[in-house]
């Protein structure tokens, strides 16, 4: 399952400025949240999250931030890369009425689960964040699913106007607007997934305290083996590599370290 | 049960005799944290050194059918903020903590000595594995009696801590190493370090998989090596030996643990078997014990020593 | 299909790249036989010493989960008996012969040369391996770069066939010594020998598995070792390397030609695969070829040298 | 199935003044003719053949010849050895009327294969030879099997006089003796085994030239597992490890060696 595969890219889409998806012919077998690590040999090795996964085709969205994403943006279709994974864990497959929650290039891993989701009869609200509209995401591609989607951007040029945080509030709070949507439990909601950035993730957190939900975590990776403990979460002392990304309510309650620091690629702790 | 895998290390009283060694599960203090509530008797930090190391670029670990290369390039933060995390462990756990320290002289040694003076580890362990600096005669400095004499000596006249001293296992004799270090002062060995290096290619891209082309072996590929070069230094030396290199089962700790090792330290097979990988092994020893009949940890033979 | 795993070797064509190395299946002339008939390209006869040797008591091999130790310690019927093994072979086989042999000083090496010299062999292989004569500081044999100039030079002088240095792993430099065979005169190398040695341990009756204690390690579990030295080797030197240690399938071939081997050994393999494990490591050269669009065997990329 | 295992010596019989039979708990799961390696760790591990296997023990018979054995020789019930196997080929499982020719310590495999061979239903006659009847081996345990034995010692102290030579001989040579078993083909046996000395073996040969026959071989062996080369026969490069020490009809008549030398521990030859 950890082997190394080396793939010839098979496809490559553009989807903002700084974001493309990348397409690889292989029988991943990967779920929702779970990750690969990339590289080219040229210096770096990073994980991705896999957007979408079929029997034969998966796919990675990546988005150009430093030094090896900018290498693999000049990368042509044909190109090798060479990959290890899937790692970690998955996000669980809900029932019922579910809330997915994402901002920026954590929005496409929403895809993916949309799409398991719903084969699993789940009946599916999604908020789609970013910050404008050049850099909002796969909203097409979710369109298509047959879910419901709520677009959104923190300057309105596109969908509602506002963050995810500030959506996610006004759905869960007012209940007027929400009325068709509540239970009888109080919950709106059988189940939140959230994905993005984790200060939007610890914004989102007091807002979701009576519902069940699990968060897709991002830490600094070497090994994604579990051995070289870059990854792991205080005080739980948790591998995001393998006990992660994903994690349970639970367990991200007990978190000291969410929305304060992470540690860097020397284990150097850096605030937020 | 787990009284019966309780042991004394250097003086101090250890429930259970596996390590988790240097490099492993070791970057923050929840890493050690888990890795004792999982069986581990004594922990031990990433070897720290006076700067934070960035490391190498990735891939910086390589899998084959027979263990692993890692290239990892001693990245951590740096001496404080690397006892920043020791100290926060300790105000959690009673577990003993080892803390590695790595350097290429003896000046440096001694200043990560002093920090480590100041800190609340329990011993002070001296990575003296390094094969790219050179003696005057041209020996790595992992395999230069003198070299390691003069760090382990200077070190042992500041420290506070119990020194243990991490060896090689890529040098010609072994013996004339450790003697070097208990000479000095060593209260303790740790072997062994990595073997090799090795490579790996990818074939596809005709590429070492290793950014930085090489890296040390580590699991069951190098578990004879270790085996060996412990079982000699058992059998020459009078100062107790963590025994570790490609320990997955329970059967291999014995092994450790015959070839002359008083604690045995576990490593890669926390990839293999998970962070539980502990507290397994710790159940494997208990059920060797129970089919050969020792009672206790310390009933279990040693081998004849070597002559 | 096979045409496109001819290659050259030091002047001779060779059919197909797998070399059947020192100390497998070369006790007889038939051994010799049945390998090449299996698909061995060349074979090499057992590391003959001027009088039989018995070798070690057994067990002279252990067999671990990543590899084998032996200890066979060199058991051979003398030069004068192997050399009629060879010429008996040689009568029934065009495929090239490797006459490995093992001395401890340039003497018996010269002895040992002229005998070769009045066989049918095709190439003389020096066990250059020996880790138990010292050179004057101390330096293993294998490992002192003056003893390796001495003996190479020496047996050039004398030698009618070209001559292949064969290297063990356990040193610091390998660099150093091979171009110390270099200069001296070897047209090609052969490496790596053994690793370790190591030792293994049966926990019930508390002894060493091997006899002799300690072995040295061949199998998967090596082969990173040996891609590592082949790599460093074929960066600074100029003749061409026979490389082996661990290549079980055709990609492990595919490697150690991408290190830098001109021509690769397969060993221990052959008890993991059959004898039949020439010709099946053949089928997946072809293979690797074929989804990689290699025509021929020189085809195959090898790495950009190390700088 | 190579995999070393330690055993205690569960049973230990004496069957004449130099031969022991050593039976352990384990299920080996052994054919007729494979061997063991067997090692105390005080220096030798030697090959010794099965001489029977169920599901749950079994055993080897030893006779006293150089230091290994002397040492076994001292072992007590409770004792650990340490073993690996089985390894090499085995008897070919005939059906029909079948010859069994044993001399020497060779004689218990055949105790093994008999059993073996009336499961399959086949007509079972053994030939046990021995110099004199202190050496005899067996007898007992064979004639519980319900197969025809024949006794014989070359100096007539036990059954018949003569050796196992002699008596195939005359037993194939005198049609009038052997008439009822005669068959339509001219073959008096379905199937020949012949487990011995090298020598009666090749003695043994011609006569049964119009046989089909498997003879089991003895040669130096270091590694057991294919790669020492120390016990290959000439000029096949059979390794009697592997592919023997069983060897059909059309192997042993093309073997050079047979009956001419052997190699010793150096790999010397050495004449018989
Ligand atoms: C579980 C997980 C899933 C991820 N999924 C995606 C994804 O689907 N799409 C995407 O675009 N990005 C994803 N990332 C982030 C991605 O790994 C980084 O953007 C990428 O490594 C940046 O590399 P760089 O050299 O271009 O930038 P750099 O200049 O090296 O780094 C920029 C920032 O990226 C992050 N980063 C760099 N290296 C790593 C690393 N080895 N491990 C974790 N974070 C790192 C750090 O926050 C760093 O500050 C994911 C990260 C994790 C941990
Ligand atoms: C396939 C096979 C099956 C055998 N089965 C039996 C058996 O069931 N019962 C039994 O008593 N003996 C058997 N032998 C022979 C047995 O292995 C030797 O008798 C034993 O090794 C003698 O060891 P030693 O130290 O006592 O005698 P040594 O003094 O060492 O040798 C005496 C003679 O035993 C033979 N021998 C010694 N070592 C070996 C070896 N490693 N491999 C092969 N032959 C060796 C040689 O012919 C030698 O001349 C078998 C041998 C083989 C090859
Ligand atoms: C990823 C990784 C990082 C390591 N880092 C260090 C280190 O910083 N200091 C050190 O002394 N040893 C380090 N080692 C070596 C281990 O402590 C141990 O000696 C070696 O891995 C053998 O044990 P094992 O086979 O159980 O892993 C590291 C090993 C690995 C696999
Ligand atoms: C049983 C055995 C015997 C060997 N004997 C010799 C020898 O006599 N001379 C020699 O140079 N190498 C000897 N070797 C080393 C091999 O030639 C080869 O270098 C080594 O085994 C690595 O290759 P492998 O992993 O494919 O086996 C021996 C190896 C084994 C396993
Ligand atoms: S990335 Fe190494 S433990 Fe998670
Ligand atoms: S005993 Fe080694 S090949 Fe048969």
């Amino acid at each position: 399952m950890n082997k190394r595969i080396t793939l010839k890219i098979a496809g490559i889409e553009r989807e903002t400025n700084d974001i493309k998806t990348y397409s690889f012919k292989h029988s991943l077998n990967a779920q929702p949240a779970q990750f690969i690590m990339l590289t080219d040999f040229e210096g770096g090795e990073k994980p991705f999250s896999i957007s979408d996964c079929t029997e034969d085709v998966f796919s990675i969205t990546v988005k150009r931030i430093g030094e090896f994403t900018t290498r693999l943006f000049q990368k042509r279709v044909g190109d090798y890369v060479s990959i290890r994974g899937a790692f970690g864990s998955s996000f669980f497959v809900s029932q019922g009425k579910v809330l997915l929650i994402g901002g920026g290039y954590a929005v496409p891993t929403f895809y993916f689960l949309s799409k398991v989701l719903k084969e699993n009869g789940a009946e599916v609200t999604l908020i789609n964040g970013a910050r404008t509209k050049d850099e909002h995401l796969f909203s097409e591609k979710l369109s298509k699913l047959g879910i419901k989607v709520i677009n959104t951007t923190d300057d309105g040029t596109f969908g509602e106007k506002g963050t995810s945080v500030d959506i996610t509030k006004r759905m869960l709070n007012h209940h007027s607007q929400a009325g068709a949507w509540e239970r009888e439990n109080g919950k709106m909601f059988d189940f939140v997934y959230v994905s993005g950035p984790e200060m939007m993730m610890k914004a989102l957190q007091p807002l979701l305290k009576d519902h069940d939900y699990e968060f897709l975590f991002e830490r600094y990776m070497k090994c994604a083996i579990g051995i070289c403990g870059n990854c792991t979460m205080d005080p739980l002392g948790i591998r995001l590599c393998v006990e992660g990304p994903v994690l349970p309510k639970k367990l991200v309650e007990q978190l000291t370290e969410f929305g304060q620091y992470h540690r860097d690629a020397t284990g150097k702790r850096i605030k937020y | 049960m787990r009284k019966r895998l309780k042991t004394k290390f250097l003086g101090i009283e250890v429930n259970l005799p596996l390590v988790l060694p240097a490099g492993i599960m070791d970057m923050s203090f929840s890493g050690l944290d888990i890795s004792a509530k999982n069986g581990a008797g004594i922990v031990t930090s990433k070897s720290l050194t006076l700067e934070p190391r960035l490391g190498h670029k990735g891939p910086v670990v390589a899998e084959f059918e027979s263990g692993l290369l890692n290239a990892v390039g001693l990245c951590n933060p740096g001496i404080v903020d690397g006892l920043t995390e020791i100290n926060q462990f300790k105000e959690r756990s009673d577990t003993p903590v080892i803390v590695s320290v790595f350097a290429t002289n003896t000046d440096d040694f001694s200043k990560l000595t002093n920090h480590v003076n100041k800190s609340r580890g329990d011993f002070l362990e001296l990575n003296l594995s390094c094969p790219n600096v050179f003696d005057e005669f041209g020996i790595p400095l992992a395999a230069s009696k003198d070299e390691v004499f003069k760090i382990v000596k200077a070190v042992k006249e500041i420290s506070r801590l119990p020194i243990i001293a991490k060896l090689s296992p890529n040098v010609y004799d072994i013996v004339e190493i450790a003697l070097a270090a208990e000479k000095a002062g060593a209260d303790a060995l740790c072997m062994i370090n990595t073997v090799g290096p090795g490579m790996l290619i990818n074939t596809k891209m005709v590429k070492p998989v290793l950014f930085n082309k090489f890296g040390g072996l580590s699991g069951p590929c190098i578990k004879p090596i270790a085996l060996k070069l412990i079982y000699q230094t058992y059998s020459a030396l009078n100062i107790p030996i963590i025994g570790m290199g490609g320990v997955t089962i329970g059967e291999d700790a014995i092994e450790m643990i015959m070839a002359g090792a008083t604690l045995v330290g576990v490593g890669t097979a926390v990839y293999y078997r998970g962070i539980e990988v502990f507290d397994k092994i710790n159940r494997e020893i208990i059920e060797f014990m129970d089919e050969n009949n020792y009672d206790n940890l310390e009933d279990i033979p040693k081998l004849e020593k070597l002559k």
